[in-house]
């Protein structure tokens, strides 16, 4: 069965002026604005939002509406957005086209979320290694400063938000909606204690909302075409469409906007398949830490509560595909070399665990390890991994899931390793 | 050669950033959250943060050194080492490991000369290598961020072209 | 008010507190490290892992400090699934730590070695090469880091943002690598940065004055009172060889709540000090001789009961230190204004630095005590400022000096001189003690029981936590005996608790306070005098 | 009375005999340690002199040059006496004892009550000793040694009653000569060898028993050696004694043993004879009775190598219970054997 | 409490008599006493030959480095039942990642009762009971044993802990210092 893309958010990215004001504007941008603006109260936002049942798309699969819920009723205290762009999943890079190629729909979204919750500041985070979408951004928003969409009384309505970049500086765990928090205040990017949760407490102890760049972006066209409309697309589950960033060995990898419950075999034939003519030997559906998946395990509808019964995570949906001549067990230590690099080094199960596994890989993957080994892996993981109760944030858990998936999975790779003392594939 | 006003002599912030620093400053509510982007100004401009600037950023914020040197440590971006001229960023995590990138950085740093994992610099000054954790170009696997311009679809072969393309640009 | 069940004990709370207080409450000890009572919530540590029964959670397990306690909730420290999270997380601190407790001060007061005596493997599972980080950094003169020893629980870190004030120190690097620092070319100057030392849980904050000197467990830890200031925060005296070893702060929610001063935790030199006194010295023929302590007292009785005889007691000075102790001050106020009739009585004032917490600018330990049980110049009476002035006039002709020397002021030193008779009790040979006709040797505030009074009124204990040296006597003793020979048919006055009762009925303030409630090895041992002016 | 026979013989017979029992105890110490060695498959003392003869000597020598410890605790008079009152009596002892026929210092009537007289007062050496010490073993060692001797003397005494009831006379020397001139079952017709079985120890089979065995408990040896039993009384009562004080007890002990075995001799062995060689002159019997007495020392260590000691209370019922019965039954006997052969 | 009833041999009258049996043991020591065979050694001419597992005098020991294994943890001043050995630690110099070892280490050799505990504490392998047994002096202060004296008792032992040496670089750190 062929699909088609269905491009909403990436509307229009093939276009070498995409990311200009005139084009958006031309493509009816800042329309939603002017209407929740001028036609809708703040809590008719935050209901309309909440009736679209936007997911989060950065990964936990939150519903924004509800999120925006908890700020606290009674509140002195200034609310803050930040939208979340320290895109640093591996795989995923969905978010920096919409920040490269679409900035004003972005922008768009972060004004009228803001105007929902009561925010007058809201801050983009994006990640330092991404100079390219923090220019976009800042010309995106001194252009929608000139026409008067953002900053002192947007569109004569008395209404004044001012939306700042700030840059990251290389680090994964900024991702976490905390770590960001710590990040923007001048701190190390270290996740924070929940509860408080940042909407009672974030930004500089204020309530602060956090979104992802995606999941923000949605916001114009709920607004504009309405929640119905919205609702439409997608599944019951996941309702709208989603970017998915396929890579790894296929023969186009790219960024490709499906409605949600597509199917992912779909996905990877969109993409042109598994490149070379050769075999395919593993899926990640959602980003590096989402459970891997074996080739009889691709026939899946690609929403959040299909993949979640397929035993992985939709995740940032970053496919990356694995063909055949990959080692898994090498690619189990780069995946841990990431995490174990990335880890802020705060709670002790993830700051040593994911070390520990790296080094035991390390050695499985030379052909030093022995058969315990492997078992050891395994449990060194299931022990890091905590599910909230052993770590502050989740990286701990996003380490633990590709260790945990690939053992099981590949089991027989990673005794070969250990028997015949070097990798079978011969890499 | 650099010009002096490239060096870092002690007085914070360097008048030639005053107003920059001013303007990050004003962007947020409390002086300490303009820390990153400030540092990644001050690297961008000495190619390292100078020992001798924490002192001065820490007063001009209104935090102390000991947090400021938290912070640069904790960032991978910020270096207290001197970089080259120009800086390689080579992507090495799973999408672009799969499509090569390690031949990539092997070519590469025969190439320069030098190795990435520690840190070294051309002795001319002009480039440093690093590895880095997802640059989020997957598509373009395996990639390369230098000086910000993005080289996607990298090989072993295609290198030296980068290469002279940046030794171009700085000129 | 929430009600929650640790253990099956129920426990009702104030709202907001978190379980492992609650469970604190109940006497349930939770393992912790990041965890302080005096600092705030860090929750990276993971070890204080509770089961939680209810509410169900997503995870059958989470950590306690940072779990704030709700109605119904029902929580199991020590079930299997606590122990087991507890167990994973033992044995990712151990992996890289050096285990070199042979080595380490720590050990014997190491938190690492009882939660993995309680929970942890036998064995390592660990046989990679393990993260080699700095060692023996110095982040002051008095404080060394060891960085492989460091589980970055940062209680330092906090400690130094939350309590002494200023964020001198930082977590540097990050991931396995991640370690403690301060900043290029600074030290710690707070001059409460010590603390550090004993608020880390493991060996990676070490007390460069106490390093290497003593396994702990040789120590006998004696519970006292800190007397280098005012503030009289509650102390360990931890000892060996009859020597103090090392000062520690005592947990005392009144007065110090954790902490202490560094000068006041070094203040122990002195003790230990070449010169102390160790014989009382009685002139003879114009040069101080030693003597029988005994002798000496009824020598020095004679010499103020002969003088108050034949010129009355007018012509008497009598100088008690604020040093001593409630007890102290108390006899000799009985001995010179009861027994003498001295009106020119006064104390040394002495005055420093002082700071908001807990550094007060009055140096002396019981200045409170002093001016409560009357040790001050009745009206028109010599004090100690009109003392050099007055001996000049030969209004003042003899004095007795009690733990007290005029070393700071050259004109009274010199009015010595012009004196009939000078008594003096001190526990080493002042310049005011080498013109006396009789020096008792007094003991310092290691070597005797008593109570002082601080700045705020909380009356707390000293113990004696070594021996005296030679012949010295607690002051108490010495000044029990004054009295027992000026009034031979009362009872002897020498027990600290004794002279503190017979206080009690006499200094109103004093009324109420049980001798034996003070006395604590931890928790709470001071006792608000009644009449305590703030 | 003359200076020759009254004084400078009786002079030269008590350095005589005083220092040859002096050296023979040096050896019988030795001869004990050498003993028990071979009894144990060792070597025992064999350094100083020819085959360690000397170590006793050396010994002796350390004692002297120990450092004497008083402790502080004693009753310093009677400490100091008691090693003095252990030996004397001893040594007094062998004042009737005969040597030869001409050889004795004393040769009283009554020699056998002497030798009883003085040799009980051994007892308060050991008795004073451990008093003295204030030390709890060391009483407890006196205590029981007071005990052990009253209890023993009187089996001692009632055994040699049938040899003197024989003998009728308490005069040592004419006991000795008496067990050689045939009165007993045979006459006087057969001489030399068969002399020796005019013994008393065949006359008198049951006194003799009854007398070593007592003996062994008059001299505080195993396996009645309870006053000093170093298990339970670590050395009783000279646990507190050292250098030359602790000699002297020692020294007292083994003449004891060597007064003890000279006192059987006499009585049961037919003192200085042997078969008729006692005619060759007074040294030979000097040495005949020297070699029954070593023959007597060697069994005497014999049997401390061999038994183990008894407990107090089957001292006491052995005492009481068997032997002053069975002494009594002896005297009965030879009262009614005599009668029978009106002897 | 469980116990057992011993049945009593009943004796005979001979028996109960004791002097057979008596007769019997004067029988075996002199057969012992007359026969020959001696186990005695001669020391000193003949070498004393110390049995395995011998608890002679406690000793320091170095290693084939010269190293001195003691770190001075006083875990063997601890344990000694008599308190024979006193250590007073010191800071060693340098960046030896052993930061502490004996300033001065005491055997009161007078006290030691050569129990082993001390070997046994020891989290070092660094104080072993030598095969010493002759050593004397003529003062009580000469019996208290400096380190030197142990070291030069103790020797060399090659095995065992080595707490300095560092595991050999796997070539697995990947972070170099960025400070």
């Amino acid at each position: 069965m062929s699909i088609t893309e269905r491009r909403i958010l990436l509307h229009g990215i093939d276009r070498e002026d995409s990311a200009a004001i005139d084009t958006y504007l031309a493509d009816g941008g800042y329309r939603a604005l002017e209407k929740a603006l001028k036609e809708m109260q703040p809590s008719e936002v935050v209901a309309e939002v909440a009736k679209a049942r936007i997911r989060g798309r950065g990964g936990a699969g939150f519903e924004a509406g509800r999120k925006w819920g908890f700020l606290p009723k009674q509140n002195e205290k200034p609310v803050y957005l930040t939208c979340n762009g320290d895109e640093s999943e591996p795989g995923t890079f969905k978010d920096r086209h919409i920040m490269e190629r679409r900035p004003h729909l972005l922008l768009e979204g972060c004004l009228i979320t803001c105007y929902a919750i009561g925010a007058r500041t809201g801050y983009i985070y994006v990640r330092g290694e991404f100079p390219h979408a923090q220019a976009a951004l800042e010309k995106a928003i001194e252009e929608a400063r000139e026409r008067g969409y953002l900053g002192g009384d947007i569109l004569g309505t008395g209404v004044s938000i001012d939306l700042f970049v700030h840059t990251g500086a290389g680090a994964y765990v900024c991702g976490e909606e905390t770590g960001m928090l710590s990040s923007i205040e001048g701190n190390r990017g270290n996740p924070r204690l929940k509860p408080p949760f940042p909407a009672v407490e974030g930004l500089f102890r204020c309530p602060t909302i956090v979104n992802n760049v995606e999941t923000l972006s949605n916001v114009p066209f709920v607004i504009r075409e309405g929640a119905e409309e919205f609702l439409k697309l997608g599944t019951e589950d996941t309702p709208g469409t989603r970017i998915f960033c396929v890579s790894g060995h296929v023969e186009r990898p790219g960024a490709y906007e499906f409605e949600c419950g597509v199917n992912l075999k779909d996905v990877i034939e969109y993409a042109g398949g598994v490149w070379k003519g050769r075999k395919l030997k593993a899926v990640i559906p959602g980003g590096l830490s989402a459970h891997v998946l074996l080739p009889d395990e691709i026939d899946v509808a690609c929403d959040f509560g299909s993949l979640a019964r397929a035993g992985t995570i939709m995740g940032s949906c970053g496919v990356m595909v694995l063909d055949e001549t990959v080692c898994m067990v090498r690619a189990l230590q780069n995946a841990l070399e990431f995490f174990s690099h990335e880890s802020c080094g705060q709670c002790t199960p993830c700051r040593e665990g994911t070390d520990w596994a790296r080094k035991v890989v390390t050695r499985i993957e030379a052909g030093k390890g022995t058969e315990a080994d492997v078992d050891k892996l395994y449990e060194i993981a299931d022990n890091y991994e905590g599910m909230g109760g052993k770590t502050i944030c989740a990286l701990a858990d996003a380490a633990a899931w590709p260790v945990k998936s690939y053992v099981t999975k590949f089991r027989e790779e990673f005794l070969m390793h250990v028997r015949q003392g070097r990798c079978p594939l011969g890499g | 050669m650099e010009t002096k006003m490239g060096e870092a002599n002690g007085a914070f912030p360097p008048e030639h950033l005053r107003e920059r620093f001013d303007a990050i400053v004003a962007r947020y509510p409390r002086r300490t959250a303009a820390l990153i982007p400030i540092l990644m100004a001050i690297q961008e401009e000495y190619r390292h943060i100078p020992r001798e600037h924490i002192e001065g950023l820490a007063e001009y914020l209104g935090c102390t050194p000991a947090h400021v040197l938290g912070v640069i440590t904790f960032y991978t971006m910020l270096s207290q080492r001197k970089r080259g001229r120009h800086h390689l960023y080579v992507c090495k995590t799973l999408s672009c490991h799969l499509r090569g990138a390690g031949e990539v950085l092997r070519a590469l740093e025969e190439k320069l000369g030098i190795r990435a994992d520690r840190g070294e610099v051309t002795p001319d000054g002009e480039f440093s290598l690093e590895t880095a954790e997802c640059l989020g170009l997957c598509e373009q696997a395996p990639c390369i961020l230098a000086d910000g311009i993005r080289f996607g679809d990298v090989t072993p072969e295609t290198v030296g072209r980068i290469i002279d393309e940046l030794k171009s640009r700085g000129a | 008010m929430p009600t929650l069940t640790i253990d099956g004990r129920e426990i009702t709370v104030e709202p907001g507190t978190t379980v492992i207080r609650a469970a604190e409450m109940l006497g349930i000890h939770i393992p912790r490290y990041c965890w302080h009572p005096g600092l705030s919530i860090a929750g990276n540590c993971r070890i204080c892992q509770v089961e939680v029964v209810k509410p169900k959670l997503r995870f059958p397990c989470t950590v306690s400090c940072n779990l704030v306690a709700s109605d119904g909730m029902e929580i199991l420290t020590d079930s299997e699934a606590a122990r087991k999270a507890r167990a994973d997380v033992m044995e990712f601190l151990l992996l890289n730590h050096p285990l070199d407790c042979p080595i380490c001060d720590q050990a014997g007061e190491c938190l690492l070695q009882e939660y993995s005596y309680a929970v942890g493997r036998d064995k390592s599972r660990f046989d990679e090469e393990k993260v080699h980080k700095s060692k023996r950094v110095r982040f002051s003169e008095e404080i060394v880091y060891d960085g492989e020893r460091c589980i970055l629980c940062t209680r330092c870190v906090r400690f130094m943002k939350e309590v002494a004030g200023e964020e001198q120190l930082a977590v540097v690097e990050r991931g396995d690598h991640a370690e403690i620092a301060v900043a290029y070319g600074r030290e710690l100057t707070s001059p409460y940065s010590m603390n550090i030392v004993d608020l880390c849980p493991v060996g990676a904050l070490t007390s460069a004055d106490f390093r290497f000197k003593s396994r702990v467990w040789f120590l006998t830890n004696v519970p006292s009172t800190c007397t280098s200031c005012a503030r009289g925060c509650s102390i360990t005296v931890g000892a060996r060889w009859e020597k103090i070893q090392r000062l520690t702060p005592r947990e005392n929610p009144d007065v110090n709540r954790w902490w202490m001063c560094d000068h006041g935790r070094l203040n122990w030199k002195y003790v230990h000090a070449p010169d102390r006194l160790g014989k009382a010295l009685v002139k003879d023929a114009g040069r101080l001789a030693p003597a029988d302590t005994d002798e000496a007292v009824r020598r020095a009785h004679q010499l103020v009961n002969r003088f108050v005889t034949k010129r009355g007691a007018d012509g008497l000075f009598g100088l008690v230190s604020a040093r001593l102790t409630n007890e102290e001050i108390f006899l000799a106020r009985e001995y010179l204004a009861g027994v003498a009739g001295v009106k020119n009585l006064d104390v040394r004032p002495r005055t420093g630095e002082g700071d908001d917490f807990l550094i007060t600018a009055d140096k002396n330990p019981n200045s409170l005590g002093a001016s409560l049980i009357g040790i001050a110049p009745e009206e028109g009476a010599v004090g100690l400022e009109g003392f050099a002035e007055a001996v000049k006039a030969g209004r003042i002709r003899g004095a007795v000096f009690f733990g007290e020397d005029v070393d700071h002021d050259p004109e009274a030193l010199a009015a010595l001189d012009s004196l009939e008779f000078l008594v003096v009790m001190d526990y080493h040979l002042t310049e005011t003690a080498r013109k006396a006709d009789v020096v008792l040797p007094g003991v310092t505030w290691a070597e005797k029981e008593g109570t002082i009074t601080n700045v705020d009124g909380w009356v707390s204990r000293l113990n004696r936590a070594i021996r005296p040296p030679g012949e010295a006597r607690p002051d108490l003793s010495l000044l029990g005996g004054l009295l027992a020979a000026a009034r031979p048919e009362e009872e002897g006055l020498d027990r600290p608790e004794a002279v503190f009762e017979a206080l009690g009925k006499a200094v109103p303030a004093f009324a109420g306070i049980r001798y034996a409630d003070l006395y604590s090895r931890s928790g709470r041992v001071a006792v608000k005098a009644a009449a305590a002016a703030d | 009375m003359t200076f020759w026979t009254d004084v400078f013989w009786p002079a030269i017979k008590i350095l005589i005999i005083l220092n040859a029992v002096l050296i023979l105890v040096a050896l019988l110490v030795w001869a004990e340690r050498r003993i028990s060695a071979f009894i144990q498959d060792r070597l025992g003392p064999n350094r100083v002199g020819p085959a360690g003869l000397l170590q006793s000597f050396a010994d002796l020598l350390k004692f002297i040059f120990k450092e004497d410890v008083t402790p502080g605790h004693v009753n310093k008079p009677y400490f100091v006496l008691a090693p003095a009152l252990a030996v004397m009596p001893a040594m007094i002892a062998l004042a009737v004892v005969p040597f030869a026929s001409t050889l004795i210092i004393a040769d009283v009537d009554i020699g056998i009550l002497f030798v009883f007289a003085i040799s009980s007062l051994g007892v308060y050496g050991i008795t004073i000793g451990g008093w003295a010490s204030n030390n709890k073993y060391s009483l407890l060692g006196g205590i029981r040694s007071s005990a052990q001797m009253i209890s023993y003397e009187i089996c001692l005494g009632l055994a040699v009653i049938g040899v003197f009831m024989l003998s009728r006379t308490l005069r040592l020397q004419t006991v000795v000569e008496m067990q050689g001139d045939g009165i007993w079952l045979f006459g006087n017709h057969y001489g030399g060898f068969a002399k020796i079985l005019d013994w008393n120890v065949f006359k008198q089979p049951l006194g003799f028993l009854i007398f070593m065995i007592a003996g062994f408990a008059e001299t505080n040896r195993l396996p009645f050696d309870l006053p000093e039993a170093e298990q339970e009384l670590v050395a009783g009562y000279h646990t507190e004694y050292s250098s030359m004080k602790f000699a002297l007890f020692f020294l007292g002990e083994y003449a004891a043993m060597f007064v003890m075995s000279a006192v059987a001799v006499t009585l049961f062995l037919g003192g200085w004879t042997l078969f008729g060689l006692e005619e060759l002159g007074w040294f030979v019997q000097l040495l005949i009775f020297l070699g029954k007495v070593l023959a007597l020392l060697f069994f005497f260590i014999w049997v401390r190598w061999t038994l183990p000691r008894f407990r107090y209370d089957q001292l006491m019922r052995l005492g009481w219970q068997v032997f002053l019965p069975l002494g009594l039954l002896n005297i009965v006997l030879t009262g009614v054997l005599k009668l029978i052969f009106k002897v | 409490m469980a116990y057992k009833t011993v049945e009593r041999p009943v004796l005979t009258t001979a028996e109960k008599l004791y002097l057979p049996a008596v007769m019997k043991g004067l029988g075996l020591t002199l057969k012992y006493f007359l026969k020959r065979k001696k186990f005695t050694r001669q020391y000193p001419e003949e070498p004393t030959v110390v049995p395995e597992g011998y608890r002679g005098l406690p000793s320091l020991v170095k290693d084939d480095e010269g190293r001195v294994k003691c770190v001075a943890c006083s875990m063997c001043e601890w344990v000694c039942p008599p308190e024979a050995i006193r250590v007073i630690p010191g800071e060693l110099p340098g960046d030896d990642p052993v930061e502490k070892g004996p300033k001065e280490f005491e055997l009161d050799t007078l006290r030691c009762i050569f129990c082993g505990l001390c070997e046994e504490a020891c989290p070092e392998e660094a104080i072993f009971l030598s095969e010493t047994f002759e050593y004397c002096g003529r003062s009580r202060e000469e019996m208290i044993f400096g380190k030197e004296k142990l070291l030069e008792i103790g020797g060399v032992r090659a095995e065992g802990v080595k707490k300095w040496k560092k595991e050999a670089d796997a070539g697995f750190s990947r972070k170099g210092p960025r400070r």
